[in-house]
């Protein structure tokens, strides 16, 4: 590729973040050259900035943010230098941007193809009819259903995965050189995920549009790009093509990122007398007057870990609320060590509470954001254990020692003064304090980074070995059952559609579903998509 | 003409009012400690100056004796004295001092409001989030019981009220706290019904927490916000109720200086282009001002935007 | 708001007997005062008020406002006027005639008035305007007055009232507001009707609104009224009714807000009318109930009381001081030489050691529906008071309900009174043992006794022997004080012009301004 | 769509039930107030004959749930009764005064919903510019002063001798529509300035709170102007709180506006009520406390209507 042929140079990047009165670097002096055509993947963890300079690119800064040093220049314009309304011109019609929760970058309040329309029809590019029509025939390439009719439903009519392919093609309206994806299928599931790649892959070669690719997932990466670039805290790690960069790279942080899908631990031989922990019986259970659950039953046995793996809307949630007595089910029941718990969380006793605790998703809206570690975790010791003064201190600090978080540094901190990782940690305290032996944790590690979640797993498992403890491991990440189960139920749409060991679940032959399923999750080739997809075409005809 | 020496005071004010918000929160950063002197950096310059008004008043309310010049309710003079070295902003309608009842009216006007509109967050906020977090037929119950108290025109209902029970200050500070209640009850639920679905309230429902513990520890401080800036808006109000009240022939028992009966005693004023009613009517719109401009910092910072 | 009408120095000639003579006379120059100028006709006048409410009534037993009041004036006739000077002069009743014992009275009326109808007066419609009041069920506010009338009859033009007791003054009560003569039909009146035969025919009118009126053609009264037509709006705020004269929205208010009534007078091209004669405002004390049933905490509070100051500052000087007694300067037999009580805190301290007390504490309800600035005055009171060792709390009333909740509830309140037309109306009305407004429970055998002797004393001179007594009674033993009596102050614009003598007895020149001013 | 229509229909029901107790509600407490019909309109000249005759003229005589349900039953077939004090039909008395009652209203939100609306968007997109910050402290500022206040100095800055608009908007015969924009000018402006700021805060906090969603971000990315990002983008988002704060204050403006009746002689319902509580005439009082509450209460569940009908979500299901 020769220099004539660039589109995009991003020389010396440095952007700033504002937080409360001070100003400080998130992005620090970054380049970047990209060529007519080509796609560049960025990949990091969060904070790395990637999506700040993905956004950058199109010369904008978020709220809060600004750009603070260095050059672009697209296709020959200096984007710092431009006045806000050439960059504005620019904006939807040469460079244009797929967010990463389409659900929520579509604009509720508008018909899909009134959002299409608006950008060529406000830049001159189309009339309506003409962007109408054009609009269909780009839905019908994003092998949208229903073509002609999608674009007049409003978004919320319109599944997670068409939405991602919609946006994609309403990025696509006015035929843009450059196209930002900023994480398009991190939102979705493994076998949506599929389809949204591979149409996106299809349309921008199609049309030969330059694209940068962010995501914090290698596997997908691998995919999409050409060349790859790795940062890490606004920094560049290193660039190098997908095919080096996936067999050979040079950096530490690079290797330890490649090696984080690696972690597995053995399969725990089963304990005890036989008598599981937890039973779930029968149980079919409704929301108002939709049944979700049908018929659900299975076993969690002492120090297991029972990993329950579904897509979304699979009732996977729905059977920790119902074990946990927020869902009172319809029909059946859940054991307890053998006896049958009351099925309304209000009418079970303190100790029936105290034996199963819970961690959740999202450890932001599951840590009371006023109340300080020190009560966070020492109120369930205080309510459970009755323990008061020295004894409540001394076993809240013994907590965090056991979460490896610094007592001292840490017990009079806010939720808010943690980082992700750590709250998560401070969820699984809460539960450990008191003393349970059956937790359910709720999707734990998939709001985290990968680096952050190995950690996690890591903890769950040595706390598991010490405290003899049961799990419940909700996850829709086959990597993550990979890791840390013992036991797999796979369910979808309310019903077990398979149950094992984790040895079983992964060796054929496998349940149509589970085939979907363990098929689906992107692996770490550049081929592998493109291959599974002949394969796929080969079987359906 | 006038319309510009106009604008050019105006703009002298507004200037002025911002120079003191910058010197006081200047002082006021140097003086706290350093946890409030960050969150006092954020503080813009209008919430700045709120900050330094409320204060101000604060001490006039607290130090009324020692501040102004005459006593509360001695005729010192003619009626509708002009202003001059003795009385610095002239007399009232009965010859009082205008100066030292504006000073004592802020210990009466402030005072009665602050209580009222306490006791309107006590019962409107404990109720609203009771009715969140129990739901059901408590909540059906209370939300339908405030449907129908709003439904009645609140000046109208006062009227009725203080007409029946009579018109001391208890019972104007229970009337006008019970119609406010209402108004506190919806923010109060429709905010903790935000709240009770966030996965730390299912967590201490899990646990087993009581209800009270659950309302006070968990949604409460969580709330807090904006409450609290329904707070500044509801206590302003209470001001403006009381006035309307005293329009209409019920207000504070004279002597008692307060600002509201003070605009109507001197209200006909107004007509003739004696500005001595402004000032009562101001003193009310300048606490209201500032108050607002600290709400709506707060506001601000609450709800987390950036820019 | 006012009660009762009250008017001072009426003449007592030709109250006896009425004079056609009189009445011929008002009609070439209207009661008798020479004029600056010939009036115009022309113009409607535009009259500010400040009472007026969605619940008044066309039924004359419920009025009991000033709009009402006004308009009665406006649209009807009454059998007798009270005259611009104070005298009692005749209306629709051409003459009248009082038997020896003053039971029956005959009134001859006019011929040829016309209603606004077209009905032709005649005696049945006396009779029946004034049945109206009478009865068993009549739920008339001025049955009180009319009630020694035992029998009415009418004939052609004449009209024969028979009373229960001999009552000099009943050609006084003719004149009465409650009592305009309103068409008969089948010997009844309707209390609906908006028919009269008035100066001013009503074209519209809304209650708590106000009205329109437009000049009765047929009009007696030859030459009168000027006005085409009269436009009554209700204004309740002082300050919005005084901003409708200075923006010549109206161009006479009836009441003038008093603390800026100095700055309305530099106003340019607006005057104010104030006249003072019997309204006076006061101070009851409930003389049953502790401590007031003590004379001297009476005198001492009447001593502690700046008389001065409040008619310089409640009236801004409208008004002149009260004695503690209801008769005003201009009356008759106003006592001359009794001592005027000014303010004086040694006195009071005096005669609260005389009761035996170092220091009072007393309540006063007041609400400013007992008289304009009654909150006001309260306050001034209670300051004044302190000198003398008494604490006055002023407890403020609401308006609503203050006549039936407050006054002569509470033992201490406050009143005012419109006054009458004779002393023995007033003593008698409010101060006499038994009486339904006797407002501070007196019971005093000497000043009862002197009434009933006094009513029927033919010779002046011992007559006014023994109203100086009783007001020298009422004012030193009685309970109520009275500080003031209170002008009625309005305001016009310099465009309307007035006749030199302005009647005192209500306020609008007699509520008659629409047949007595005009346009300049 | 027919979840709409349940909607409507069940509100309806429960508005229903909401006058019912406003009612008992307003009977009770007029009973509690001190002194009774007779006593208020024979005032001072009462004796206890003519009251108690005028008692039992007007049937007060009887017990008061006797009277309550009479009334209650006469209401159910549409009859409002007569007043006590005029013997007027209590439908005219308030149908009259309901006209311009609602003409004030109709006027006073002509002029302050867009106004505050626009103020709304425009303080919105120039957020925290010297533009907002100015809008909202005057709005406050507004907002502060009591309602008779700033009724008085519009009086003395706009009618004036030689004023540019009459003092008083009291009007005898049926005014011209033009007549009427200039006669009830004032008060409409008055009401205007007391409602704007409540209705402009919201708008602004209504727009501002989504400029941090992902779609208003979108459309930024898109190159929309910034103008466009607001009105097309936020705004149809942000209607529901504005439409709920909007009838608040209609609700407001019909219900509330006593004080400014008052000053400029303007005959509406709230000086009909307050006359009507002090005489004690109940049928009047009632009707209009009927009328109040009802007003408030369909125009809550017209604003939940619109809100709902706002959102795709509510009216397009999946």
């Amino acid at each position: 590729m020769s220099d004539k042929d660039i589109l995009l140079t991003v020389k010396g990047l440095r952007i700033e973040g504002r937080s409360d009165d001070t100003w400080s670097e998130i992005v620090k002096g970054v380049d970047l050259t990209l060529h007519k055509g080509e796609v560049l993947g960025l990949i990091g963890e969060s904070g790395a900035g990637k999506s700040t300079i993905g956004l950058a690119a199109m010369g904008f800064a978020r709220d809060g943010c600004r750009i603070s040093g260095g050059e672009i220049n697209f296709d020959g314009i200096d984007l710092r230098a431009a006045s806000e309304s050439e960059r504005r011109d620019l904006r939807g019609k040469r460079i244009a941007y797929v967010a990463q929760s389409a659900a929520a970058s579509f604009n509720p309040a508008h018909k899909l193809i009134d959002q299409y329309s608006e950008a060529p029809i406000q830049h001159g590019v189309m009339g309506r009819g003409e962007a109408e029509s054009d609009a269909k025939d780009l839905y019908a390439r994003m092998q949208l259903p229903e073509p002609n009719d999608i674009g007049f439903r409003y978004p919320h009519q319109v599944s997670g995965g068409q939405l991602q392919r919609a946006m994609t093609a309403m990025a696509m309206a006015c035929r843009p050189d450059l196209i930002i994806f900023d994480e398009p299928t991190t939102a979705l599931d493994v076998t949506t995920q599929i389809e949204v790649l591979s149409a996106i892959r299809d349309i921008v070669e199609q049309f030969d549009t330059a694209a940068i690719y962010i995501t914090h997932d290698l596997a997908v990466v691998a995919q999409m790009a050409d060349r790859i670039k790795v940062l890490l805290k606004g920094e560049e790690v290193e660039e190098a093509d997908t095919r080096t960069m996936l067999s050979n790279p040079t950096e530490d942080y690079t290797k330890s990122l490649w090696a984080v899908r690696s972690y597995a631990r053995p399969e725990q031989p089963p304990v005890g007398d036989g008598t599981p922990v937890v039973s779930v019986r029968n149980v079919t259970a409704a929301y108002g007057i939709t049944d979700v659950l049908h018929d659900v039953s299975f076993d969690i046995h002492p120090r297991r870990t029972v990993a329950v793996v579904g897509e979304s809307g699979s009732g996977k949630s729905t059977t920790a609320r119902v074990i946990t007595g927020l869902l009172p089910p319809r029909r059946g029941e859940t054991l307890f060590n053998g006896e049958a718990l009351p099925i309304d969380y209000k009418k079970r006793t303190r100790e029936q509470l105290r034996q199963a605790q819970m961690i959740y998703q999202m450890a932001d809206t599951a840590l009371n954001p006023k109340l300080k570690i020190r009560e966070l975790i020492g109120r369930p010791a205080q309510m459970y254990l009755g323990l008061n003064g020295k004894a409540l201190e001394d076993r809240t600090r013994d907590l965090l020692s056991l979460i490896e978080l610094e007592p001292d540094n840490y017990i009079d901190r806010l939720p808010s003064e943690l980082s992700g990782g750590q709250k998560q940690r401070i969820g699984i305290a809460r539960a450990l304090a008191a003393e349970p032996q059956f937790i359910i944790c709720d999707e734990v590690t998939s709001a985290l980074d990968q680096l952050v979640a190995e950690g996690i797993l890591k903890l769950l498992d040595k706390l598991q070995s010490e405290f003899s403890l049961a799990y419940m491991f909700i996850t829709h990440d086959l990597a993550t059952v990979k890791s840390i189960a013992d036991e797999v139920v796979v369910m979808k749409e309310g019903v077990v559609v398979e149950q094992g060991t984790k040895s079983e679940m992964f060796q054929p032959p496998h349940d149509p579903y589970t085939e979907l399923l363990l098929s689906s999750v992107p692996e770490m080739d550049p081929d592998w998509l493109t291959t599974l997809l002949k394969e796929r075409t080969a079987t359906a005809t | 003409m006038g319309f510009f020496t106009g604008l050019f005071w105006l703009a002298v004010a507004i200037i002025a009012a911002m120079a003191a918000g910058w010197v006081f929160r200047q002082a006021a950063i140097a003086v706290s400690p350093k946890g409030v002197a960050k969150e006092l950096r954020t503080a813009p310059l209008t919430a700045s100056f709120g900050m330094l008004m409320i204060i101000l008043y604060i001490l006039a309310a607290f130090f009324a004796p020692v501040i102004a010049p005459f006593s509360e309710t001695e005729i010192v003079g003619r009626e509708y004295q002009a202003w001059d070295n003795v009385h610095l902003l002239g007399t009232d309608n009965l010859g009082r001092d205008m100066m030292s009842r504006l000073i004592y009216a802020a210990r009466n006007t402030v005072g009665i409001a602050f209580i009222t509109t306490a006791l309107a967050f006590l019962l409107g906020s404990v109720l609203g989030l009771l009715a969140a977090v129990v739901g059901g037929w408590v909540d059906q119950l209370l939300s339908r019981a405030v449907d129908v108290l709003m439904a009645i025109p609140a000046l109208i209902f006062a009227l009725l009220l203080l007409t029946i029970i009579g018109t001391s200050v208890i019972n104007m500070i229970l009337v006008i706290a019970l119609i406010d209640s209402t108004r506190v009850f919806r923010l109060a639920r429709a905010v903790a019904m935000n709240i009770v679905v966030m996965d730390y309230v299912e967590a201490a429902r899990l646990r087993g927490e009581s209800l009270w513990r659950l309302i006070t520890r968990e949604i409460l401080p969580n709330a807090m916000a904006p409450l609290v800036a329904e707070f500044g808006l509801r206590f302003c109000f209470v001001f403006l109720t009381i006035s309307a009240l005293s329009f209409l022939g019920l207000g504070i028992q004279p002597p008692t200086a307060d600002w509201g009966s003070m605009v109507k005693d001197n209200a006909t004023l107004i007509s003739f282009g004696d500005i001595t009613p402004l000032l009562p009517a101001g003193a009310i719109a300048l606490l209201t001002v500032s108050v607002n401009f600290v709400v709506d910092w707060q506001l601000h910072r609450a709800s987390g935007l950036k820019e | 708001m006012s009660r009762l009408s009250g008017s001072h120095g009426i003449s007592r000639r030709g109250v006896l007997q009425g004079a056609t003579a009189l009445g011929t006379a008002a009609l070439i120059t209207p009661y008798g005062t020479p004029l600056r100028a010939a009036p115009k006709r022309g113009g409607t006048l535009r009259v500010g008020m400040a009472h007026g409410s969605t619940t008044d009534a066309m039924d004359p037993g419920t009025w009991e406002a000033d709009f009402m009041i006004f308009q009665a004036h406006t649209r009807n006739n009454y059998l007798t006027e009270i005259a611009a000077d104070g005298s009692l002069v005749p209306e629709l009743a051409e003459s009248w005639e009082a038997s020896a014992d003053a039971t029956q009275w005959t009134f001859v009326l006019r011929s040829k008035v016309e209603f606004h109808s077209g009905h032709k007066l005649s005696a049945e419609d006396v009779k029946a305007s004034i049945e109206h009041h009478l009865g068993e069920d009549s739920t008339s506010a001025a049955k009180p007055i009319v009630e020694g009338i035992t029998d009415i009859k009418a004939d052609d033009l004449t009209v024969t009232f028979t009373l229960s007791n001999g009552n000099a003054d009943f050609p006084f009560v003719m004149s009465d507001y409650h009592l305009p003569i309103l068409p008969a039909k089948d010997g009844k009146i309707d209390p609906t009707t908006q028919d009269g035969c008035g100066p001013y025919k009503i074209a519209s009118i809304e209650f708590g609104v106000g009205a329109s009126y437009v000049r009765h053609d047929g009009y007696w009264k030859a030459g009168l009224p000027y006005f085409d037509g009269i436009e009554q709006i209700v204004i309740h705020d002082d300050a919005a009714r005084q901003n409708a004269l200075l923006s010549g929205e109206v161009d006479y208010i009836d009441t003038a807000d008093l603390n800026t009534v100095s700055l309305l007078e530099r106003s340019p091209g607006i005057e104010i009318l104030a006249v003072t004669g019997t309204q006076h405002y006061g101070l009851p004390m409930d003389t049953r109930a502790a401590p007031f049933n003590d004379v001297n905490v009476r005198q001492a509070l009447k001593y502690s009381i700046n008389r001065q100051q409040l008619v310089d500052t409640i009236l801004n000087g409208f008004g002149s001081l009260g004695n503690d007694h209801p008769i005003g300067p201009g009356q008759r037999f106003f006592n001359t030489e009794l001592e005027q009580k000014a303010y004086d805190p040694d006195k009071a301290k005096f005669y609260l050691k005389e009761a035996g007390l170092d220091k009072l504490d007393v309540d006063i309800h007041l609400a400013d529906a007992a008289f304009a600035g009654a909150m006001d005055a309260g306050v001034l009171f209670a300051e004044s008071a302190t000198a003398g060792g008494i604490n006055i709390n002023v407890v403020r009333e609401p308006n609503d309900g203050y006549w039936s909740n407050v006054w002569m509830q509470k033992p201490f309140a406050g009143t005012y009174w419109g006054g009458r037309p004779t002393e023995d109306w007033m003593f008698a009305t409010a101060y006499s043992e038994g009486a339904a407004w006797n407002e501070s429970f007196w019971s005093h055998e000497r000043f009862n006794e002197l009434l009933v002797k006094a009513r029927s004393e033919l010779n002046d001179d011992l007559r006014r022997e023994m109203y100086f007594e009783m007001q020298d009674l009422v004012a030193n033993q009685g309970g109520t004080i009275i500080p003031m009596f209170a002008a009625y102050v309005g305001a016009y614009s310099d465009k309307l012009a007035k006749p030199d003598q302005v009647a005192s007895n209500w306020r609008n020149d007699g509520h008659r301004i629409g047949e007595r001013w005009w346009f300049a | 769509m027919s979840h709409i229509w349940s909607m409507v229909f069940q509100r309806l029901a429960l508005g229903f039930l909401t006058l019912f107790i406003v009612s008992l509600i307003i009977f009770g407490a007029t009973e509690l107030l001190p002194g009774d019909f007779a006593q208020e309109i024979l005032g001072q000249s009462a004796t206890p004959e003519t009251v108690a005759a005028l008692r039992e003229k007007l049937g007060l005589d009887q017990p008061m749930y006797i009277r309550y349900f009479g009334w209650l039953s006469d209401i159910l077939r549409g009859d409002f009764g007569e007043s006590l004090a005029n013997g007027q039909p209590v439908a005219d008395l308030i149908g009259r005064r309901l006209g311009n009652t609602l003409s004030l209203a109709l006027y006073a939100a002509a002029i302050a919903v867009p106004l505050s609306l626009g103020l709304g968007i425009l303080a919105a997109l120039f957020r925290n510019s010297f533009f907002d910050r100015f809008a909202n402290a005057s709005a406050l500022t507004s907002i502060s002063f009591p309602e008779f206040f700033v009724a008085y100095i519009l009086i003395f800055l706009l009618a004036g001798r030689e004023g540019l608009f009459p003092s008083i908007s009291s009007f005898r015969t049926d005014p011209s529509f033009t007549e009427y924009l200039h006669r009830a000018f004032l008060p409409a402006l008055t009401l205007t300035l007391v409602v704007t700021a409540h209705m402009m805060r919201m708008t602004r906090a209504a727009i501002i709170n989504l400029l941090a969603s992902p779609y208003i971000e979108m459309a930024r990315l898109k190159g929309m102007k910034p103008m466009r990002v607001i009105v097309k983008h936020a705004l149809p988002n942000a209607l529901a709180p504005i439409i709920n704060v909007v009838a608040l204050n209609l609700a407001y403006l019909i219900t509330g506006v006593v004080v400014v009746e008052v000053v400029f002689v303007y005959p509406g319902l709230g000086q009909l009520m307050v006359d009507s509580v002090a005489a004690r005439d109940m049928p009047v009082v009632q009707g209009v406390a009927l009328i109040f509450a009802a007003a408030y209460v369909l125009l809550n569940l017209t604003a939940d209507v619109l809100a709902t009908l706002s959102n795709p979500r509510l009216v397009h299901g999946r």
